[in-house]
């Protein structure tokens, strides 16, 4: 079987990776609302995986697909604790609204 | 031997100073000054022998005690020389110390602080003869302040009374302005001839000027007159000495009459191969000094304090001093110090008696009549005052004749001028006498009541001083000049000796007539017209300028004290807060920034990732995009 | 790779402890434990072991890391024995506070030593996760949630940013080993996907170690933090940051062109400039603190502009930074312990109260303004000097223009110590030993190397 | 023996006076300094016999420093005038009662050990951490026992502070540069720089300002008068009379001969600037009210003419700077001590609220007033080999700057009699004002006996210094 | 145009699409979903590279595990209103700006950097099987695998630490 690139190109996926990850970043700016933002961020994992995979297949090498799954685990960990810290601000202000956390400012 | 009798010369005085600081007031008041008196008295035995011993071989000597202070390509030793000049200036140092000493013991018995009053007289004497017998120029200025120093704590003796501390200030001030311009000189002259030593300097300035340095010995000249300005009081810096009447009586006797002021005249002798080369500094010596004696002598016409007048005809004398200086004649300079010490002092020292008899009281409108209760006073006053206005054949006529005979010789005009000056001197002094002396007494019933003779401690120097006010033109007689060939050694240059012809007896016969005026003037307005000063704010039109001393101190104090005062003040309160300001407005800045910065910190999650990701953005840009 | 393991190990013990409650010795025990890796560590130094060999293609002891494994422990060690006291409060949850941060030395381990990219990630996500956890700790004080939520979410978006730039590399290369990446980059034909990746992976770090302008987060979070792990954040973890920052930037043979040379430039000043001027008007120590971390970072990333000396002056500096700020913070906590604000009034009187404490926090503030003959005057010589030699010296002025600046900020603590009366309420000195103790020794290795740096300069060589 | 064992038995005072208590915080003090001064004697007896007392062991291998300290002359005399110093102003220090006095004189003692390593010192940096090291023991004594309204005293002293710190740190860089250039900081090896001239005027300015504010040369002078003012008088003692001297002398054995080509092409603005700071120091200090204040701006004028004397760059001008250096060195701390003296008996500094002291206390008016004479350089005192040295080697670059500098002996008559005659003369006080105790009977007489014993026979401090200025001078013209 | 090019363009559009809808539909819940869909559209991304497993792992993880969390979390706390107040205007904006700066800004460099040029290599071996995969996560990445183990267990005591109650007092 050939390599799949030959028919997209790796610019193709750097391209959408690159959206993918600018409509993270815009997701974490544009909402205020903690939730989306972390989902804005795992979109931003997500670009970044999906460009592994597509370099991993660039450089017909496992270690690209392999990493991802550190990253998966890493997305995992990172998911469970803000969503406990989430949790304890949202149980100390009954808001999970970020633009809500203004007290140590100065 | 000779060495260690030169220093004992030298310390005997400084001897008598520690004792008194020490120990004197544990002793009694008499013992203190007998001490006082005695070391100086020693100084004046010693001053004697070297003087037998110069005109036995007619060797100036000269030695180093040790290495002082090491400057450029020269050393500075801590040298004495005793020539024919110091040891002139030694005997009647320290023999009208020692009289005033004696003096002092009964003047001052009085005090409290009797010790310290000898402390400091010895001190003086001991800056004074260090001010002599000093080798080089530099000890000659240890002493040049020195005594400066001691006229500064004797004319403040009185502390108690800021004004009289307001006139010792100014008198250290003002000579300090001097001894600024005598240290530039010293500056000048070392840098240019490597050596400030008397004897080398001699040759150095010659040579100097034959190698075209005659611009900086002009400027070195002037400085080193500027500095004899301060210390002999003349125009400009002639201010303080009226001032430091504020002193004992003895002190104005010894300091500001007889010794101390005369300081300017023995430098500038000292260092006459140098203004014999410098002609125009010359012409401006003997200018400023006919200017002074004429001013001074303007003044002390209307002056009714019977120091100030003393005062003021010192100034005046000091300027006929340095007219004969200008004018090259240092001998005759030298002639007229001796015998002006002798009558000086002695006036001094009389009016002193008569501040004391009237207990402190020294305003001549309250006096008169003084003849009949203080004879001894009266006489010698009488003829020290007739020596001072040039009465043949008192020891004044003498040397100031001579005086007058060169500026004759030399410039008519100076002559002009002097010779008024010298009729005024004459109509003041009589005035001082006739107010003091004549007519009835003024003062009050009390002080008329306690009128006595001072005691023989106060008579001796006086009978003393007297009868040298008399003979002691005997040193310089036309005719006979001994001081002329004594000097020769000091005084290189040639001095024509003045034969008495027609015109000399012509200008002798002038010069009296001119004091005889001036005494027929003051008899006539103060003892025929019977005339006593008006008090202070009668006084009129000119009259009050003068009276008011021609404004020069309000002069100076609105020229130079208040501006720097003032600068003072403008620097004090502005310019140091605005200095500190500047200092301080950098953390301002800081601070302000800070203020703004914290702003931007406003604790918005969406501001911080918004910056962040600008930052990656321009970092990008800069790094990949931008060319 | 015996450290790594003997601490893990270590921190699973911990939480074993728990089942067999042993909540009183843990302290100790750690401590000793610690002691005996720190012994280890240092027994490795110079031998080569065969278990690195093995893994070698993850983990590589070099002098490098060995050094600032070492530093790392000792830190560890000196905020393990100050939370004896400081969790006093939360017995429940002490082993886990415990384990967490020596889960977290492995992560700053793993960080200095790793040799594939795979570990520096994970390395740096324990370390990051750690932290946000330690940061949020106090579940009931709003400040801590917030500090925490807001460490979090931009950790995480840092976190994004490294891991696209190391899948870049990764597209570029086609390796996550740094010896081939290193190899690699010495020759041609890279595209460019590699420079850009590196350049995401820095600024990642830059974020890390709170440089401007990726510095906001750095105040509100430590402000918030419980004060022990704001003491954590600004000595282990910002130590532990920039000592990676440095592997990489050597590792991935950045090459210092004019360009990146000027961004260092501009970074730094304004790192530092921002850092110091932002202090002079905090009236909370602990936010003071952390401005003048900023600064801190600034004048480190001064030393890459030297690459060639810039590890040993980075050791040093980070050496005489972590221990003056362990010291000074040991005693913020004591004397803020039972306020309920960490502001600069709670100081006041010290100097009369406890002399040696305030002499001891005198002392590190000195350190951390750069007064010889702390250890903070050499570290910011050296960078000066070494600064010098490639000839920036605007930086160099900048740098010194902000020392002046700091003592302004430094010494409104000191005043306030010694010029001020303590308030009516009385001062209760709790149980301040492990405080001291920690205050006084960390200050006296400061000084000791100071003295001496030789001591720290040296283990480079 | 050698001469890291003076710096070693000032800090093991230092840390005895630390422990030894309160109580006898000040003799230990004392003592230690005493011993001290006759260490630094011995030291100073060695060195005439040729003994070799200096001291060069590795520091640092990577920057390159040296531990080395070296003593010739000029740094003999700046040792000497410190060990002599310190215990006078530690005796002085005995009529006021410190809280926490154990903390107090092991600070002395402390900035005595800094400040004399930074005279020997002969390695750059070594000599950056000692001039640095002997900041902090003034800070904290001025900050904690000073005087006056706390507030003020704070923004002076840290102003102080932060200002001195930052002009060092200048020099700071100037070292690093210099380091980058020669590869060590030993002094010998920075004298062999051979520098550019754009270099050297760098460098030399990098000095000069850390110098400069430290003298202080105006406009730099503007932390001096409130920090006299508000510091204990042992601080200002300690400040004015040794560590000013700091900067002086590092300017001659520094800045001078490092940046030679920058002196001699900046020499008449650096000596204009000095002087117009003599100028500027004796009019302000006119109208000063307050005693110490007047007094630290009689101590600007008269460092103004040292630094223009150093910067003649002539024999006789470095030669009277030093001498000044010492003699102010002494006098100053004699006249701060007398207005302490009169601060412990009226509690005021104010000079309107003091007059009529002299006859109730003749024996301190005597003394005060030979001080006030030997700052204003009566001959035959110390201070007018000095400022004679000074003022000719000025007048051998140009007369003017003699005549302006010269100035000094008129303003300075002015304001120190001005002073003298408000607060001593006049009617009798009606505050009683005892007599001044043994204790300061002995400090007045040895600064006097000093000061008057080296005005007639100034030659042992000439025969130490003049060599080592030499040496400097041959550097400096190489 | 090949049908798997095709097949690319209209993944990319829907990974895109629904991206963009997470963030701009204002109910969380709709959020959520609109990402699951994203994920899954990844997942064909996955597939389209012939990485079964990690396409699987990927759905597993992402939409089965951590998207169940944030469900979970939204249910909790009750968010599925429409309630949430918008930005103001000036950052929503700014958020825009930044979003189309960055996105042309990474885009330009990326089109500036030289494209590849020719055939992608081939290397014909196996490279993405499970067992290739099973080999190289437990031979060369045993020490980071083991080490994720740390992490996942750093993450597990954190969250019990935040959320674990503690008894009054004391």
């Amino acid at each position: 079987m050939g390599n799949i690139l030959n028919e997209i190109g790796i610019e193709n996926y750097i391209f959408l990776s690159v959206l993918l990850f600018c409509i993270g970043v815009f997701g974490v700016l544009y909402r205020r609302n903690a939730i989306i933002v972390f989902m804005s961020i795992e979109i931003m994992l997500n670009a970044v995986n999906l460009l592994f995979v597509a370099f991993s297949t660039y450089h017909q090498d496992a270690e690209g697909q392999v990493f991802v799954f550190f990253s998966m685990a890493v997305a995992a960990a990172e998911v469970a604790v803000g969503l406990a810290i989430l949790v304890s601000v949202f149980r100390n202000l009954g808001s999970i609204d970020i633009d809500n956390l203004k007290n140590l400012k100065g | 031997m000779e060495m260690n009798l030169a220093i004992l010369l030298l310390l005997s005085p400084f001897v008598g100073f520690l004792f008194n600081v020490f120990f004197g007031k544990k002793v009694s008041k008499g013992f203190s000054g007998t001490i006082g008196t005695l070391t100086v008295v020693v100084s004046f035995l010693l001053s004697v022998c070297f003087f037998a011993q110069l005109n036995q071989n007619g060797k100036a000597f000269e030695f180093s005690l040790f290495d002082w202070i090491q400057v450029g390509n020269f050393k500075l030793n801590f040298g004495i020389l005793l020539d024919q000049l110091s040891i002139l200036w030694l005997l009647f140092v320290t023999g009208i110390g020692s009289l005033i000493h004696l003096y002092s013991i009964s003047y001052m018995h009085d005090d409290e602080n009797m010790h310290k009053f000898f402390a400091y007289l010895n001190l003086f004497v001991f800056f004074m003869i260090t001010l002599v017998v000093g080798s080089n120029l530099l000890v000659m200025f240890i002493g040049w302040e020195g005594v400066g120093l001691c006229s500064y704590l004797l004319i403040g003796f009185w502390y108690k009374n800021q004004d009289y501390n307001d006139a010792a200030k100014k008198a250290f001030i003002m000579n300090r302005v001097g001894d600024l311009g005598l240290l530039i000189g010293i500056f000048i002259l070392a840098i240019n001839l490597d050596t400030i030593n008397f004897t080398d300097l001699n040759a150095g300035v010659v040579a100097l000027n034959k190698t075209g340095g005659n611009q900086a010995l002009q400027w070195a000249a002037l400085c080193l007159f500027i500095g004899a300005t301060g210390k002999s009081a003349q125009i400009p810096l002639y201010t303080w000495l009226p001032d430091a009447m504020a002193g004992p009586t003895p002190v104005s006797a010894l300091i500001h009459a007889a010794t101390m002021v005369t300081a300017g005249i023995f430098m500038v002798t000292r260092m006459n191969f140098l203004f014999d080369l410098t002609p125009n500094v010359q012409h401006v010596i003997a200018i400023i000094g006919t200017i002074t004696a004429l001013v001074a002598a303007a003044i002390g016409l209307l002056q009714n304090d019977i120091k100030k007048v003393l005062a003021y005809s010192t100034v005046s004398q000091l300027g006929l001093m340095f007219l004969a200086l200008g004018l090259g004649a240092y001998n005759v300079a030298v002639f007229h110090v001796i015998t002006h010490a002798f009558f000086k002092a002695c006036l001094f020292l009389g009016s002193g008696s008569v501040i004391h008899g009237l207990h402190g009281e020294q305003d001549m409108r309250k006096m008169g009549g003084l003849r009949k209760a203080m004879p001894i006073t009266f006489w010698t006053m009488m003829i020290s005052t007739l020596a001072i206005a040039g009465i043949f054949p008192f020891a004044g006529f003498w040397s100031k004749d001579e005086i007058l005979m060169t500026a004759f010789h030399e410039n008519k005009t100076l002559w002009i001028v002097a010779s008024i000056a010298s009729i005024m001197t004459a109509f003041y002094m009589f005035r001082l006498m006739y107010l003091t002396f004549f007519r009835e007494f003024r003062g009050t019933e009390e002080q008329k009541n306690h009128l006595h003779e001072s005691p023989s401690l106060i008579t001796i120097p006086l009978v003393i001083l007297a009868v040298l006010a008399t003979i002691g033109g005997a040193i310089n007689l036309p005719g006979s000049t001994w001081l002329n060939h004594y000097l020769e050694p000091i005084l290189a240059g040639k001095h024509e000796e003045h034969h008495l012809g027609s015109t000399e007896y012509m200008l002798m016969g002038i010069a009296l007539v001119g004091a005889i005026i001036g005494i027929v003037l003051a008899y006539s307005k103060y003892i025929k017209q019977a005339f006593v000063p008006k008090t202070d704010n009668e006084i009129v039109g000119f009259s009050k300028t003068i009276y008011n001393k021609f404004y020069v101190d309000e002069l100076y104090t609105a020229t130079i004290v208040k501006p720097i005062n003032a600068l003072s003040n403008f620097f004090r309160t502005t310019l140091e807060p605005a200095l500190s300001k500047v200092v301080f407005s950098f953390g301002s800045v800081a601070y302000g920034l800070s203020s703004q910065g914290r702003k931007l910190q406003n604790g918005n999650i969406g501001l911080y990732l918004f910056v962040f990701v600008i930052g990656i953005c321009a970092i990008i840009t800069y790094l990949f995009i931008a060319q | 790779m015996q450290v790594l393991i003997s601490i893990v190990s270590l921190g699973v013990f911990c939480l074993l402890a728990e089942i067999f409650n042993l909540r009183k010795l843990l302290v100790p025990i750690t401590v000793i434990g610690l002691l005996a890796i720190l012994g280890i560590s240092l027994n490795l130094w110079s031998t080569d072991n065969s278990l690195d060999t093995q893994f070698s293609s993850m983990i590589a002891t070099t002098k490098f890391s060995s050094a600032f494994s070492t530093l790392f422990i000792l830190l560890t060690i000196f905020l393990i024995a100050m939370s004896d006291d400081f969790y006093k409060d939360h017995q429940a949850k002490f082993s886990d506070f415990i384990a967490i941060k020596l889960f977290l030395l492995t992560g700053a381990i793993a960080m200095v030593s790793f040799t594939n990219l795979a570990m520096f990630f994970l390395g740096i996500e324990v370390l990051s996760i750690s932290v946000y956890i330690l940061a949020a700790s106090e579940r009931l004080d709003v400040k801590s949630n917030e500090a925490g939520m807001k460490y979090f979410l931009l950790g995480s978006f840092a976190s994004g940013l490294i891991l696209f730039g190391i899948c870049l590399v990764y597209g570029a290369t086609g390796y996550f080993d740094m010896g081939e990446i290193y190899d690699l980059s010495q020759g041609v034909g890279l595209p460019v996907w590699y420079p850009i990746g590196v350049a995401l992976i820095i600024i990642g770090m830059l974020f890390k170690i709170a440089a401007a302008p990726f510095h906001f987060w750095a105040p509100d979070v430590y402000e918030g933090s419980p004060t022990l792990t704001t003491a954590t954040m600004s000595t282990l973890v910002k130590v532990a940051a920039i000592a990676t920052l440095y592997k990489l930037v050597s590792g991935f043979s950045v090459v210092l062109s004019l360009k990146v040379e000027n961004i260092i430039v501009v970074i730094s000043i304004l790192s530092m400039t921002i850092g110091n001027i932002m202090a002079l008007r905090q009236k909370n120590v602990k936010r003071m603190l952390a401005f003048s971390g900023i600064s801190h970072a600034g004048f480190m990333l001064m030393a890459f502009l030297n690459i060639a000396t810039a590890a040993n002056n980075l050791l040093y500096y980070t050496f005489a930074y972590a221990l003056a700020g362990i010291s000074a913070f040991a005693v913020i906590i004591m004397v803020t312990k039972n306020k309920d604000n960490e502001n600069i009034d709670n100081f006041n009187g010290l100097g009369k109260a406890n002399p040696l404490m305030a002499a001891v926090l005198t002392a590190s503030l000195l350190s951390m303004a750069g007064i010889p003959i702390f250890s903070g005057f050499f570290a910011k010589f050296m960078l000066f000097s070494d600064t010098m030699k490639v000839g920036y010296i605007i930086v160099v002025i900048a740098g010194v223009i902000n020392s002046i600046i700091s003592i302004g900020y430094y010494f409104k603590l000191v005043l306030a110590m010694y010029t001020k009366d303590f308030d009516n309420n009385e001062y209760k000195p709790t149980n301040y030993y492990t405080y001291g103790v920690v205050a006084v020794l960390s200050i006296v290795i400061n000084i000791v190397i100071g003295i001496y740096p030789s001591l720290v300069t040296q283990l480079l060589k | 023996m050698n001469i890291t064992t003076l710096l070693i038995l000032l800090l093991a005072g230092a840390i005895v006076t630390l422990i030894s208590g309160d109580k006898l915080a000040s003799r230990v003090a004392l003592l230690f300094s005493l011993v001290a001064f006759g260490f630094s004697l011995n030291l100073l007896f060695q060195f005439n016999q040729g003994t070799d007392i200096s001291f060069v062991s590795n520091w640092i291998d990577n920057p390159k420093v040296a531990f080395a300290l070296k003593a010739d002359g000029l740094s003999m005399a700046m040792v000497l005038l410190t060990t002599a110093l310190t215990p006078l102003i530690i005796l002085s220090s005995f009529g006021n009662n410190f809280n926490n006095s154990k903390n107090f004189y092991a600070l002395v003692l402390l900035m005595s050990f800094a400040m004399i390593g930074t005279f020997l010192a002969a390695d750059g940096l070594l000599y950056y951490v000692f001039w640095e090291l002997a900041l902090i023991p003034i800070y904290f004594i001025a900050l904690i026992w000073g005087n006056g309204d706390a507030e003020e005293r704070k923004k002076a002293v840290v102003k102080f502070f932060i200002y001195t710190l930052a002009g060092s740190l200048f020099m700071l860089v100037g070292f690093a540069y210099l380091y980058s250039k020669a590869g060590s900081f030993l002094l010998e090896d920075l004298y062999k720089l051979e520098l550019s001239d754009n270099e050297q005027f760098w460098i030399f300015f990098a000095f000069f300002l850390a110098y400069a504010i430290k003298i202080p040369i105006i406009p730099f002078h503007t932390w001096q008068a409130k920090v006299y003012q508000k510091a204990p008088t042992v601080g200002t003692m300690l400040l004015s009379g040794i560590m000013l001297k700091m900067g002086l002398y590092s300017v001659i054995r520094w800045q001078l001969p490092i940046a030679p080509n920058a002196a001699k092409e900046y020499m008449p603005i650096l000596i204009g600037l000095s002087i117009a700071g003599v100028v500027y120091g004796s009019i302000v200090a006119l109208r000063q009210k307050d005693l110490k204040k007047l007094l630290a701006y009689s101590s600007l004028a008269h460092v103004g003419l040292i630094a223009a004397g150093c910067y003649t760059l002539t024999v006789d001008g470095l030669n009277g700077a030093v001498y000044q250096m010492i003699a102010h060195g002494f006098v100053i701390v004699g006249l701060f001590f007398a207005a302490e003296v009169i601060f412990r008996r009226f509690e005021t500094r104010k000079i309107k609220e003091l007059g009529g002291i002299r006859s109730q206390a003749s024996g301190f008016t005597s003394m005060f007033m030979i001080l006030v004479l030997a700052s204003v350089a009566l001959p035959g005192t110390y201070n007018f080999v000095g400022e004679f040295t000074v003022l000719y080697s000025l007048s051998q670059v140009n007369l003017w700057f003699a005549l302006i500098g010269g100035t000094t002996i008129i303003l300075g008559a002015y304001y120190m009699l001005r002073m003298f005659q408000h607060t001593m003369l006049g009617e009798t006080n009606t505050k009683v004002f005892a007599e001044v105790s043994l204790n300061e009977t002995i400090v007045f007489v040895v600064i006097i006996g000093f000061l008057l014993f080296f005005g007639l026979y100034p030659k042992p401090i000439n025969d130490l210094v003049n060599p080592a200025i030499k040496e400097i001078l041959a550097v400096i013209n190489r | 145009m090949s049908p798997i090019l095709i097949t690319f363009y209209f993944l990319a559009a829907i990974t895109l699409a629904t991206a963009f809808l997470t963030i701009y539909s204002k109910n969380p819940i709709h959020s959520a979903i609109y990402l699951i869909i994203c994920f899954f559209s990844i997942g064909g991304h996955y597939l389209l590279f012939n990485a079964q497993f990690l396409a699987i792992v990927h759905i597993i993880v992402y939409a089965g595990a951590i998207m169940v969390l944030m469900l979970f979390t939204i249910m909790l706390m009750n968010l599925n209103k429409e309630d949430e107040v918008h930005k103001p205007r000036i950052t929503r904006l700014g958020a825009i700006v930044v979003f189309v700066v960055m996105s042309i800004v990474l885009v330009t460099i990326f089109i500036n950097s030289k494209t590849i040029v020719g055939e992608y290599d081939t290397s014909g071996e196996d490279f993405q099987s499970i067992k290739k995969l099973g080999n190289v996560l437990l031979n060369e990445y045993m020490v980071p695998f083991e080490y994720a183990s740390v992490l996942l267990l750093v993450a597990m005591i954190g969250t019990v630490l935040l959320s674990k109650k503690e008894k009054p007092g004391k």
